[in-house]
């Protein structure tokens, strides 16, 4: 016969005030393995707590339920009295009369009745309880950060200063990420380059980072504290251990007119090549779908020049297997394009912007470039069809934002600042032309930044139009823009030069195959989402792994980089102990009667079943059964409802306590 | 003025065009007053138009110029200047601190009246002087007759406390200046909505239509406060809530119709029965000189279109 | 102002399987915005969906419950990333086969309900007990009660060592 | 007008009567950032059809023919509500002011000629008689405005009395006066002056 303890709280008035704390006490007394039952004003108090610790010595209790409030509140409270009273703390469970009952009902039979029922069938769940112990798992020091832009960046430079090892992995052939493109930076309009190369180049020579640019993750196994990180390098066609970066093999190569992905396509770059001058590392890549020795076998003029001989056009991919403790994704965002998109894309098309066939109707990064003295104007605002300074510029915010039934229902949240930031530049650079903003709402939360657009309309005398436009088309060499302005309520018409859009800010390309390697959950826009929007902004539902900056959702460079910081200090944090505690809430097979159906191992989600052959002592296989790995296991139970032997349980959610409880009812 | 007594306090007096027509009780009430009061009041010798809110409605220059000359000529007069119409007061004060803050303007409009624009001499508005030159003490021990049980609408309308830099006369929301006279002479202020709304005096000649609708709000509101009267402090306000006030109650055509252009009328007002009762409107001084015992006769009551006696009478004022 | 609560035949008894993640959570927040719903649910907190065996709804219907709610993460939300894809399919079928033992559907009702829905919860708990209070008590599996007090002698010492003998 | 489509380009925009507006005025309307509160709080919205804020947001888009042909201008009251309750300062009033001043030196293109006609004969009155006569101001209105019996019934009233004077006042600095408009239109014709 169970000794337990049923502890009834008041919560001052809280449950009292409906719930007939006394009678249900009492009650719980008569139930049978019962041994004590009191109530108590406020049991999380100190005495509270002191009075379970009493009552688990002084009634030699083997078991406790604390009716109070939600065991998202208090459970780890009374769990850990418990365990100081010398009980196991997983035998000490919450019953919910407060926010399922107390609160939610008036009347104050029916409340009382079901406190008592409610206390009744966690007694049962009790009754039925294991003892279990914390599972532990050693911790591998070494972060892997996903992505090397402005957050990638951040948290392995901090984690790496910490003087933990970090191993960053890059999908472009540099790091730098977006950031890098920027002209200016709002609101103080400092030079991006300026502040991020000095990042780069500490990156690439920090003791503790490992830098793979030019690579992909293939795979990944393992769990918190615990991964195991296949890293697909992909082939370079350079030697990086030999390559000197001279930048011959640049000038010699015949290719000339590739179009420059970083200058938005508005540069020209060879075959062989860095995407920009300042690139870390400062190893070129041969882009083989350009090259003509890899298209036709003819050419090698760049192998012939390199000195230290490091091209090599045999490479082939390599693959490398990192073991980890700890994840940060910060993979960053992509702007959307207006062009005709395949299917996939999240947003319908601007077909009365043109579908990207206007060649003068281009998006704010492509303007970044524009502006920016290492871009492919030299900084001079020059429109792309015929290189002429436009006088007439029309920003337009929101293309493909908060555009619901277009495909996307949020705010971009960088926009409204970069155009006000671009409004000034273009003043900067062109004195007599005339910038004209078409917005929705100015959205400017953040220090300094309501200033900052206010100068851009009050000072550098952008003319904001509130209100969209409906469509733009060519006319001669002008874009005809047809929007409205809502506060006046005329219709608008501005013959531009040249048309700026504010482009939706979506995730990277790829992001979703990125989390389902992880494990991770992402959006319906393939956004990364956090364990908890408020208290759990940088952790992902999967331990171990954490997020920075715009792969998580839109971010400017400050939230980014505050993310960045956060995600390090979060892998410091895990960093700091050398094992691992966490919930015994995990799956166990029972190998007598498990037949090797292997149908959890289907369902499991973490990947946690695996085979295991169980031999007699010759080695002659009797049978094959399902081994849950406990460090593994997220503990959902799914394996258990599916078995079809019942030969698996999950811990602290066994068919025996649960069809007590159904039968208690 | 008693001879051989020395007066407490002498000021100068711009009356203004108002003042000496349609406003003319406001005048006489006003010189009464500072005679009860012991107050020297000099009237300044051939002051003219200082161009009202039409001057600076299309001509701000010419309005700054006509205000400019007439605070030279005031110079001639002793003591700070006392003004009774609001709008000459704000005109004044506008130009004082236009000219102040502004060069170039003050250059202009020096050239204009071809002499130094002169901005030394305090113009005060008449409550300004009553409640703080004079003092609401002082004012509370000279009442002879106080005001029991008469409930007053303070009405301050535009000009008297807008915009806050130009009359520094009283808090430009929340003003409290009239209610602490009228407590002084014993008088009950009710609270209500409409205090500092607009009567519409820029329309009263153009677009008398404008008028009945604001004036009609502003009628409404006192009387929902169960207001006995309304004080104003202003020649315009007055003119509109007590002349027009027979209109307002019972007039109206609507916009556009030929009796419209006929009467120049262009709003029907809300009261459809003319049951509302007449609300009579005084002057500040007239209350004021009411309180300190001055003959009925020397108040200009006679001169008032909604004959407020039969309510002094009712309150035993009279 | 209270209003005169109104006094039923029939308090019919509602059993809640719900994840601890979404739905128990949107209880949670129910209960901290102070909303009001009928108290004949009875609440039994799993970790996911997914760990709900279809046997548990039986028993709670044999066991005296007239109607059966499961409840978890929406599609897509799933704490555990899967469960409720799982939960989804294995109920799908349960309830085909419930509907063909006879057991009226509009007892057992499955939703979506998140840590933010505490509105949807009270819905669709107030919902699901005015229905069930229309249709009156579940009887169809008071009888299967019986059998089974009969067939659970089959746990016998006997039959018990024979079980364990089975590699 | 009011609903016409609006091209807004270098030429379209006049930027130079936006800056003549800005310095009569000494007040810049850029700054404001069309909250409303203007027209919020102004009594006469209702009988404007561009109410106040709407005024500013023409002005900031260089489109100040629009606002001259319509009436709002004259229909402020000058109450100053609108400037004195501006989260910025922006006083609405002095830009009333400033657009009524150039509409009027423009000879108004505006449809409002009871309120242009009643300024005008208020300071002519001034230049002829140095006060207000109101008898001959209100007669000379209702001439020329049409409305022969516009406030017919005051005027027995108001003689009666004495709040309307049959005659008008001396004043000795009449010559003065002239000589003030004299110099100001001197001034405006050398350019010293807006």
């Amino acid at each position: 016969m169970s000794r337990i303890g049923v502890f009834v709280c008041h919560c001052g008035e809280n449950i009292s005030r409906t719930v007939d704390v006394e009678r249900v006490a009492k009650e719980a007394g008569e139930i049978p393995g019962v041994a004590y039952s009191c109530d108590y004003k406020y049991m999380c108090s100190d005495p509270g707590q002191n009075l379970l610790k009493k009552a688990v010595a002084e009634h030699n209790l083997d078991g406790a339920l604390v009716a109070a409030c939600s065991p998202r509140m208090h459970e780890k409270t009374f769990r850990k009295a418990a365990s100081a009273a010398g009980l196991n703390p997983y035998l000490c469970e919450m019953g919910n009369i407060r926010e399922h009952c107390s609160w939610v009902h008036e009347d104050r039979e029916e409340a009382t009745a079901k406190a008592s029922d409610i206390v009744k069938f966690m007694v049962e769940r009790v009754k039925k309880g294991k003892s279990l112990a914390p599972i532990t798992v050693p911790v591998t020091k070494k972060a892997l950060i996903i992505g090397g832009g402005i957050a990638g960046i951040q948290a392995a430079l901090d984690i790496a200063d910490a003087g933990h090892q970090v191993v960053m992995v890059e999908r472009e052939p540099s790091i730098g990420g977006h950031m890098a493109q920027l002209s200016e930076t709002f609101p103080t309009l400092d030079c991006s380059q300026c502040i991020m190369t000095p990042k780069m180049v500490d990156v690439a020579n920090h003791p503790n980072i490992t830098l793979y640019t030019y690579a992909e993750i293939e795979k990944v196994d393992g769990y918190i504290g615990n991964f195991q990180v296949t890293v697909r390098k992909k082939a370079r066609s350079v030697d990086e251990s030999k390559c000197t970066g001279c930048g011959v093999c640049m000038t010699k190569c015949p290719k000339k007119k590739i179009p420059n992905d970083f200058d938005q396509g508005h540069g020209m770059r060879t075959a062989i090549y860095v995407p920009f001058p300042q690139a870390v590392p400062n190893t070129p890549v041969i882009d083989r779908q350009n090259c003509t020795m890899f298209q036709s076998g003819k050419c090698g003029v760049c192998q012939k020049v390199c000195g230290p001989g490091a091209v090599d056009f045999e490479q082939q991919d390599t693959l490398t297997v990192e073991s980890v403790g700890a994840i940060v994704v910060a993979t960053g965002f992509k702007l959307y394009s207006i062009e005709r998109k395949p299917e996939e894309s999240a947003i319908q098309g601007y077909g009365e912007f043109g579908y990207g066939t206007i060649p003068d109707i281009i998006d704010g990064m492509t303007f970044e470039r524009l502006a920016s003295a290492s871009g492919p104007t030299g900084g001079r605002i020059l429109r792309p069809s015929d290189g002429k300074e436009p006088k007439q510029v029309v920003f337009i915010q929101c293309v493909g934002s908060r555009a619901r039934e277009k495909g996307i229902s949020y705010c971009s949240k960088v926009c409204c600042m970069y155009t006000a930031k671009h409004t000034m530049l273009y003043h900067h650079k062109v004195h007599d032309g005339q910038a004209y903003v078409f917005y929705m709402d100015a959205r400017t939360p953040g220090k300094g930044y309501d200033e900052f657009w206010r100068r851009a309309v009050e000072e550098e005398e952008a003319v904001y139009i509130r209100g969209m436009v409906s469509r733009m088309y060519q006319r001669g060499d002008k874009i005809v823009v047809m929007g409205s302005d809502t506060l006046v309520g005329v219709q608008v018409e501005i013959e531009a030069d040249l048309v700026v859009m504010a482009t939706a800010v979506q995730a990277q390309d790829g992001a979703d195959l990125l989390a389902q390697k992880l494990g991770i959950s992402y959006d319906k826009y393939n956004f990364y989402s956090e364990a908890h929007a408020k208290l759990k902004p940088v952790e992902c539902a999967t331990a171990g792994i954490y997020l920075a900056g715009a792969c998580q959702g839109p971010k400017d460079i400050p939230d980014t980089v505050s993310q960045a910081s956060a995600a390090a200090a979060k892998v410091m944090t895990l960093f700091a102990k050398d094992q691992l505690e966490r919930d015994p809430v995990v799956a166990k097979v029972n190998e007598k009667y498990c037949v090797g159906c292997l149908a959890c191992k289907k369902v499991c989600p973490y990947g946690a079943v695996e085979e295991r052959e169980i031999r007699d002592r010759q080695g002659n296989l009797v049978k094959v059964v399902a081994n849950v790995n406990p460090g593994v296991c997220g503990g959902c139970g799914t394996c258990q409802a599916t078995c079809p032997s019942k030969s698996v349980e999950l811990d602290g959610y066994t068919d025996e306590q649960i069809m007590a409880m159904i039968e208690s009812l | 003025m008693t001879p051989g007594k020395k007066n407490l306090l002498t000021y100068s007096y711009y009356p203004g065009c108002s003042l000496h027509a349609s406003g003319r009780e406001y005048d006489i009430s006003t010189q009464a007053l500072f005679k009860a009061l012991n107050l020297g009041l000099k009237e300044v010798p051939d002051w003219f138009c200082c161009g009202a809110t039409p001057a600076h409605n299309v001509d701000e220059l010419l309005s700054l110029s006509l205000c400019a000359k007439n605070l030279s000529l005031a110079d001639q007069v002793e003591g700070d200047l006392a003004v009774a119409c609001a709008a000459c007061f704000s005109r004044l004060k506008t130009t004082q601190h236009h000219l102040k803050e502004d060069d170039t303007k003050r250059h202009q409009v020096e050239t204009a009246i071809a002499g130094p624009a002169s901005l030394g001499k305090p113009v005060k508005h008449i409550l300004e002087i009553l409640a703080r030159d004079f003092g609401l003490a002082r004012l509370e021990e000279s009442v002879k007759k106080p005001l029991l049980g008469l409930k007053v609408a303070a009405y301050y309308g535009c000009l008297l406390t807008r915009p806050p830099e130009v009359p520094e006369l009283d808090d430009c929301e929340d003003p409290s200046i009239m209610e602490d006279i009228l407590r002084a002479l014993g008088a009950e202020p009710v609270k209500w909505s409409h205090r500092m709304e607009c009567c519409g005096a820029n329309f009263t000649l153009s677009r008398p239509g404008v008028v009945l609708k604001l004036s009609n709000a502003i009628l409404t509101s006192a009387q929902e406060a169960k207001a006995d009267c309304i004080m104003v402090a202003c020649p315009l306000c007055h003119g509109n809530l007590d002349i027009r006030q027979e209109s307002i109650n019972k007039y109206g055509t609507p916009e556009g119709s030929l009796m419209g252009n006929i009467f120049g009328s262009d709003y029907i007002p809300g009261s459809e029965d003319g049951a509302r009762r007449e609300m009579p409107i005084f002057y500040v001084t007239q209350l004021a000189a009411l309180a300190m015992g001055v003959p009925t006769d020397k108040l200009g009551l006679e001169s008032v279109i909604v004959d407020p006696r039969p309510l002094l009478y009712e309150k035993n004022l009279l | 102002m209270h209003a005169e609560k109104l006094q039923h035949e029939f308090e019919p008894k509602i059993v809640a399987f719900v994840c601890t993640w979404c739905t128990y959570a949107g209880a949670d927040l129910a209960g901290t915005s102070r909303m009001q719903y009928p108290a004949n649910v009875r609440v039994l907190k799993f970790p996911c969906t997914g760990r709900i065996d279809p046997v548990f709804i039986l028993r709670a219907f044999q066991k005296g419950a007239d109607g059966v709610l499961v409840s978890g993460c929406h599609p897509g939300d799933c704490h555990y990333m899967a469960g409720n894809f799982h939960a989804r399919r294995r109920f799908a079928a349960f309830r085909a086969l419930l509907g063909f033992v006879g057991v009226d559907l509009e007892r057992l009702q499955f939703s979506w309900v998140s840590a933010a829905e505490g509105g949807k919860w009270v819905e669709v708990v107030t919902e699901l007990t005015e229905k069930v209070r229309s249709m009156g008590p579940m009887k169809e599996f008071k009888a299967l009660e019986n059998e089974e007090q009969w067939s659970g002698a089959l746990n016998t010492p006997e039959l018990r060592e024979a079980f364990e003998s089975i590699t | 007008m009011k609903n016409k489509l609006m091209h807004l380009s270098n030429e379209t925009m006049n930027v130079g009567f936006v800056k003549k507006v800005e310095a009569l005025s000494g007040t810049s309307v850029r700054r404001c950032f069309q909250c409303g509160k203007c027209s919020a709080g102004c009594p006469m919205t209702g009988f404007m059809e561009h109410p106040p804020n709407r005024v500013v947001r023409l002005l900031q888009l260089g489109q100040g023919a629009r606002v001259l042909a319509g009436r709002s201008i004259w229909y402020c009251a000058s109450c100053e509500t609108c400037t004195t309750r501006c989260p910025n300062k922006v006083n609405l009033a002095a830009i009333m002011d400033a657009l009524r001043k150039l509409s009027w030196d423009a000879d108004g293109p505006s449809k409002e000629s009871y309120v242009q006609l009643a300024n005008r004969l208020f300071i002519e009155n001034i230049r002829t008689y140095g006060r207000q006569y109101e008898l001959r101001l209100g007669a000379a209105f209702n001439m020329k405005s049409g409305q022969f019996l516009k406030d017919l019934m005051l005027g027995p009233k108001l003689l009666s009395r004495g709040k309307m004077k049959l005659f008008h006042q001396k004043n000795k600095n009449l010559p003065e006066i002239e000589a003030i408009f004299n110099r100001i239109e001197e001034m405006r014709k050398k350019g010293e002056a807006l």
